[in-house]
């Protein structure tokens, strides 16, 4: 496919830290390069995802860039720099590398893997002691139990945790992670990922990070390269726009099923107009309540507190059946409720089992703000994806007529 | 290929290439070592021809006592070295079974203290103690000799195969014979063959002290060579040792290269 | 007189040669080990380098110590010093096999790794590689000790220090009533060393040896 | 040694000389030796002792390259080791050729004593008397006959040389059935076992102790190996005094009394150095 | 906590493959045991799936069950054999295991790998090979590009794959599998998934599968165990009962965010009851469209073709621009359409985008069934919640009585 989207369109304005020049790697012995004319780059401070099929060519690609692997052919250009003839010691002190294999020093404890990078650095004690035991503290681990034990002593998960911690020792300015998280619990992976993210929003790394879950690569990646096997780009965009327009069939069956429910973890409830429902108080009365609800299009109103947070919905029937309570005594309790920062996903989630069909949106303080039904979220995704597809377009179009510039 | 790729350190390029292709060695590389000793052998013949020999000198250097002594030493290194494989790295294997640990540090340490022992004091022993000589006396004390570098790179190299691949060999249902065999030994053929080669040249050496019990080999023409003082006898006797020495070294460099597991 | 008496006669004799023993051949196996470590390192990753020096280091070997020590004789004279340098050049190959052996079967993982992360030749080489080549390594170092002291024994024939000398002198005098004492005594000799040398070698070997790789 | 008793014969005459004392590994090696320094000490020398070195060729790169600096020699050796001949033409005065022609090597031959210590062949003294053997010739005889009774112990310098086993065998027109190649001091315990004959040195101790008799060599084959002190000339002429001192203990070493001397070493197992310094003394060669 | 549910309550009629007795493992040092006295029944001919934290003892447990690790204590019984102190090689040999690291034999080609097994069991060369090929196959590696391969030569999810066609080789009645999926990418790993569930559909083994994705889990398992450190029992039960009615927080947690959208995927559409829309036919006018439309409480009506496939939406603005067009030339095409066989979460996700707010249901020859709208989607999860939920109570009300039982 001669057809390779260019990678730095649109991105002209941010400095480029890796740029991969028509990398190439064939193995010895093999009919198909496992790489085949890589081009991509990569800006200082973002992650880029790059996901794909097992055996498509992740792996070689980030040996690659730091040279553990030498490219049969190309260059790869780091921070303006063409490294590719450079000391590759030189090169990869400048780059952490989280391996797939995990590749923990087995004859190291715990304590000193996580401490080689920061000793290399000539840290003194003390400080290599507090830094080890910040990383494993965030990788999860407890630092008294674990820092004396050696690998073989830990469970796969663990193995990996330490693996990251040890390739954030030295803070190094460009980070490659090799599926970081692939034997990690869902909890845990979470914690990690979150950790990961607050720590890159504060200091912009320029991140390469591999995976085989499109989940993460969507929550992780400022952009997406999607790639096929011999590492041809399907598709290396933002992640909004590899859901909501995908540029081909490969890239829509990688997403798989569920695209559009994805999709939905990418916005938040904050960003959407909530609709509204009948309210009443617990200062109202039962007769206030059944007026509001007569007159409503809704079977239930919503009770608040006198703070304003929902406590209860009320139907005509609980209100028929009062029997002198009060009204934040009678009806069922609100289940589907959450604050603004929830993802719509989240939001879905809720009102998939909701009482009523809809979530109700509350304020930090728990302060009742609206609620959200599901004609909204499904407007909010096909206007999300109207957008998408109106973007892409006209992109499309100028990277067209720009075809003919130097490449 | 273009030009960054070649201008790449040549140290780490190697690595890499180890890594990712087993390396095999090529013909012109497989040939070198047999037209060094070839061309050194040709060398010793063309010289000793050239020279007049005495008696003394004469009486050690023909063809019928230098084949003799030839046949005589690989005789004492194939025997002894067969012997020694087979006593050694069964033992080894036994030694890093569980149910040997009691007595492992006990049979290492007669085994240490036996090869410690100076071969001739071990011959002479032999010969004056039991009044035992000649060829199986010779064996006995090479074997003594050379059964510590084997028995313990088997162990080390047993040792060393990696737990998961033994977990998974066992997760498979093999028994423990079957684990030994096709997962344990294939893997630790590398080390156990460093063992072999060295006990091999170990043992070439050492055929040459065999000559004092009347076990022949080389060790005839140069200790004939030594008693009379006559250099270029000892001489040629050393070197056909060392070209024995390397070109079973060098057999043995084939055998590792076919028997080293190749995706290792 | 039997071989108890012998050796209670001789017990002063018996100390002195086994701590000159021990001496020689603990010079000549730290000496090897120095220079038989450097050259594993230098030649592992290149086939015809390693092949060359294994076959350099392993046809010293083949040497027969009987012509080395008079070979030596001329340029270092009698005693410890033709014994020493003998025992380094008949010390290397065990030490060199087992670093290029070791060093080749370090998990590629691991160095991958370790590169990764920035580490020079020489930090990967000291920190990791070496470390995990260990247990094979000083293997070789332990089958080098065993080796050379027996051959120090004939270190004896140029005067060389050690239990060669009781060993020889009882070989001189085979036939005799003493020769057998004499011999043995050399012989026991150098097994009490032997013993001596490869528990500190196992011990040496547990406590250098990382729990982790055990 | 200052404060003795008696006067020594040769006091002072190498006042503050050091010299380095050699010698083979074999015990009439060490103990002439061993009678050498202790004479030189006597007269004021002071020695360092190296002896016990293995082989005739090492203890003699000893000497020329100035390790040691004397030790004893034999004259057949001295002619076929060191100097290359072969024996098949000895001449007549084989001392004065040796001592001659090694000048060239700037070694020095005192005047040899009075013992010879050279090869012979011995077998059993219960195996002589049942055939009967005395004499070589007996032996050829006998080994005409009896083939499978002809094995001979010998080792690896007399089956090369052509004053050893090839000459003897063509001297005395038979053939050994078959040659157990060993080391020299194997030899006198395998006689009777791995073999009928065996190579010995004539002054051997072990000889009696090990119940051999030596055949006579009745065609005179053998080449004499007259025992003699050798060091560099250098030394000699720098302390001409050596040889005087060395002259009168030369005369009195006979053959009888080496047999015996090595005989208290081995058999009796005194040590050399005691042995040599009770010799000496009883001779009243050296001040007590 | 002394009350871990009885694994085999309500299951008694089923013959138990593998019981576990208290199962304790404390490796040497350890201050805690990696495995406290875990009991647990796994009926024969269904796939319980372990799933926990990171480090929480899943690995130790399958490892305990073919006796790689010994136990500290309890009693493994298969089959109703005891065989904690059986030969474990006899053991091992009715037990395929697929174990976390891969752990392929290095030294063998990859099709010497997978034919261990059926070679161990005295195949003839033929069937050995052709098998090989079966295998690497089904696992979506080309046996004529990587039967010769060595391990090395893999990328890390192909050597998982190897690892996974490895354990099948000799079609053993009892499978371990750690984390057999953990490196493989989300097409590959469905594909494999769905090979597996339908081989368990003809052979019903009896499987332990460990994996950390929760997904995957609901997907694979008949029974989920939820574990928590030292793996204790946090709930052992269904996966739709797991989601519906978590058994305490800790599942709730694991479970995590999504926990009703993941229910979705344990329903199929063909199980809840279709809505209807107003449809016409290519052959009506579109005069009967329009007074279809009219009569309708939607804004568009749905056009099938001749034989009943829908090929249109059309709205009153459409049929006023007709022009003469027939009606499948006007409109818009539908979108979203699923098969009775699609998961309601399919259902969901072409909901969720869709236009009118509405999934289209089409049999297998693509025939308009009925339409799924939120509605109902919302009515099925919260009956099956509310089932759920009551079979809990009962089953914990029968638990408690019976507790008095001999345990
Ligand atoms: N050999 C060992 N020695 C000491 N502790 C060990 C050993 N192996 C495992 N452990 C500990 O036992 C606990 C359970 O380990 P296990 O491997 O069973 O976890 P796991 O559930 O499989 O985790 P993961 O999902 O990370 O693979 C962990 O805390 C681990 O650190
Ligand atoms: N040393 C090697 N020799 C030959 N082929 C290799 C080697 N290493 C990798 N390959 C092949 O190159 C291709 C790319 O491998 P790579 O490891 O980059 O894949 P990946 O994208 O990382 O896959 P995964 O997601 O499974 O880790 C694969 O087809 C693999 O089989
Ligand atoms: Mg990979
Ligand atoms: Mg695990």
């Amino acid at each position: 496919m001669s057809h390779t989207p260019n990678a730095a369109s649109g991105h002209a304005d941010a400095s480029v830290m890796i740029r991969l020049e028509e990398l190439t790697k064939r193995f010895p012995g093999q009919s198909r390069s496992a790489v085949e004319s890589l081009t991509l780059d990569i800006l200082e401070g973002e992650i880029v995802v790059l996901v794909g099929p097992s055996g498509c060519g992740k792996t070689t690609t980030m040996k690659m860039i730091n040279r553990i692997i030498e490219p049969s052919s190309g260059r790869i250009i780091l921070n303006g720099e063409d490294v590719t003839s450079k000391n590759p010691d030189h090169l990869r002190r400048r780059i952490g590398y989280v391996i797939q294999q995990t590749g923990l020093f087995p004859h190291m404890t715990i304590g000193e893997n996580v401490a080689t990078v920061p000793k290399l650095l000539g840290w003194d004690a003390k400080r290599v002691s507090a830094r080890v035991d910040e990383l494993l503290t965030m990788v999860n681990m407890d630092p008294a139990e674990y820092r004396g034990r050696y690998p073989k002593q830990l469970s796969g998960g663990q193995q990996q945790r330490v693996g990251v911690a040890r390739a954030l020792g030295a803070d190094p300015e460009v980070m490659l992670m090799d599926e970081p998280f692939g034997a990690i619990d869902p909890i845990t992976r979470d914690r990690l990922q979150n950790e990961f993210l607050r720590l890159q929003s504060e200091v912009r790394k320029t991140i390469v990070f591999v995976t085989h879950d499109i989940d993460e690569a969507i929550k992780m990646g400022d952009r997406i390269a999607i790639l096929q096997e011999g590492s041809r780009i399907a598709q290396y965009d933002t992640p909004e726009r590899i859901l909501t327009a995908p540029a081909n069939d490969f890239v829509k069956d990688f997403i798989g099923a569920g695209a559009s429910l994805k999709r939905l973890n990418l916005s938040r409830v904050r960003d959407i107009e909530l609709g509204t429902w009948d309210t009443v108080t617990t200062a109202d009365s039962a007769e206030t309540a059944h007026s509001t609800l007569s007159s409503s299009e809704y079977s239930a109103v919503l009770v608040l507190d006198t703070d304003g947070r929902p406590v209860r919905w009320v139907t005509a029937d609980d209100l028929r059946r009062i029997d002198g309570r009060s009204l934040d005594q009678i009806g069922s309790a609100p289940q589907a409720v959450v604050e603004p920062r929830a993802t719509l996903s989240d939001a879905l989630n809720e009102l998939v089992a909701a009482r009523y069909a809809v979530t109700v949106v509350v304020d930090e303080q728990g302060r009742y703000l609206g609620v959200i039904d599901f004609d909204q979220l499904n407007e909010a995704i096909r206007s999300m994806r109207s957008t998408a597809v109106a973007e892409a377009r006209s992109e499309f179009a100028a990277h067209d007529s720009s075809q003919e510039g130097p490449s | 290929m273009s030009a960054p790729a070649t201008a790449a350190s040549t140290t780490d390029a190697e690595v890499v290439q180890t890594q990712s292709a087993p390396p095999r060695r090529s013909w012109p590389g497989y040939l070198t070592m047999p037209l060094i000793l070839g061309l050194v052998c040709l060398g010793m013949f063309l010289y000793v021809q050239s020279r007049e020999l005495d008696s003394i000198e004469a009486r050690s250097l023909n063809a019928r006592t230098i084949l003799t002594a030839l046949q005589g030493h690989v005789m004492l290194t194939a025997v002894s070295t067969l012997v020694t494989l087979v006593i050694s790295v069964p033992l080894g294997v036994l030694l890093t079974r569980s149910f040997t640990r009691v007595i492992r540090p006990y049979i290492i340490g007669v085994l240490t203290v036996l090869q410690a022992v100076p071969t001739i004091a071990i011959l002479v022993l032999l010969a004056v103690a039991f009044l035992f000589l000649g060829f199986q006396a010779a064996i006995v004390g090479l074997v003594l000799y050379a059964i510590i570098p084997v028995l313990l790179n088997t162990m080390v190299g047993l040792e060393q195969v990696d737990e998961n691949v033994m977990e998974a060999g066992r997760g498979m249902g093999f028994s423990r014979w079957q684990v030994l065999t096709k997962l344990e030994v294939p893997l630790a053929v590398p080390v156990i063959l460093a063992g072999v080669r060295t006990a091999l040249v170990i043992n070439v050496g050492t055929a040459t002290l065999v000559t004092y019990i009347d076990a022949g080999g080389l060790g005839d023409i140069i200790v004939a060579g030594l008693s009379t003082n006559r250099i270029l006898v000892q001489l040629i006797g050393a070197a056909l040792t060392a070209v024995l020495a390397l070109l079973v070294d060098y057999i043995a460099g084939i055998a590792e290269d076919l028997l080293r597991p190749k995706g290792l | 007189m039997n071989f108890g008496e012998f050796l209670i006669r001789r017990a002063d004799d018996m100390l002195e040669l086994g701590l000159a023993h021990a001496a020689v051949v603990g010079g000549a196996v730290l000496i090897s080990t120095l220079i038989g470590v450097a050259l594993g390192v230098l030649t592992y990753q290149s086939e015809r380098a390693r092949e060359t020096v294994l076959a350099i280091t392993g046809s010293f070997l083949t040497i027969p110590s009987f012509a080395l020590f008079i070979l030596l004789l001329g340029p270092l004279g009698l005693g410890w010093k033709p014994v020493l340098f003998a025992l380094v050049l008949y010390g290397l190959m065990p030490v060199v096999r087992n670093t290029i052996t070791g060093l080749r079967g370090v998990d590629p993982a691991v160095v991958e790794s370790a590169k990764g992360m920035g580490l020079s030749r020489r930090q990967l080489l000291l920190r990791i590689e070496l470390p995990l080549a260990w247990p094979v390594i000083i293997t070789g170092v332990r089958v080098t000790t065993l080796v050379l002291l027996g051959i120090a024994a004939i270190g004896a024939i140029v005067n060389g220090p050690g239990y060669g000398e009781l060993i020889f002198t009882g070989l001189a005098r085979v036939g005799t009533p003493v020769a057998v004492n004499m011999v043995l005594a050399g012989a026991v000799g150098v097994m009490i060393l032997a013993v001596v040398f490869d528990l500190a070698f196992y011990t040496a070997k547990r406590l250098t040896t990382s729990r982790g790789i055990r | 040694g200052g404060g003795g008793a008696e006067e020594s014969p040769n006091e002072g005459l190498l006042e503050g000389v050091e010299l380095i004392s050699g010698s083979k590994e074999f015990t009439e090696s060490v103990v002439l030796s061993q009678i050498t320094a202790l004479a030189l000490e006597d007269a004021g020398a002071s020695i360092t002792d190296q002896t016990g070195i293995s082989g005739s060729a090492t203890v003699r790169e000893a000497l020329e390259s100035g390790e040691v600096d004397f030790y004893w020699e034999y004259t057949g050796t001295g002619w076929v080791n060191i100097l290359g001949n072969t024996t098949e033409d000895v001449p007549d005065d084989l001392f004065a050729a040796v001592s001659e022609d090694d000048e060239a090597n700037g070694i020095a031959w005192l005047d040899p004593a009075q013992f010879e210590n050279t090869y012979r062949i011995a077998v059993k003294e219960d195996f002589a008397n049942e055939n009967g053997i005395t004499t070589m010739s007996d032996s050829a005889e006998f080994i005409e006959e009896n083939p499978d009774q002809a094995r001979i112990c010998a080792a690896s310098e007399f089956i090369n040389r052509d004053d050893g086993l090839p000459g003897m065998e063509d001297a005395y027109g038979f053939e050994y059935a078959d040659v157990v190649e060993l080391d020299l001091n194997l030899i006198y315990p395998q006689v009777g076992d791995a073999c009928e004959f065996g190579e010995v040195f004539s002054t051997d101790a072990r000889i009696a102790a090990n119940d051999m008799v030596v055949l006579e060599d009745d065609e005179g084959f053998f080449v004499e190996y007259l025992g003699a002190m050798t060091l560099r000339q250098e030394t000699l002429d720098e302390h001409p005094e050596i040889a005087e001192i060395m002259a009168p203990i030369s005369e009195k070493l006979t053959d009888d009394l080496m047999m015996e001397l090595n005989g208290r070493v081995d058999t009796d197992g005194e040590m050399p150095e005691d042995v040599a310094q009770d010799w000496l003394e009883e001779n009243e060669l050296i001040g007590g």
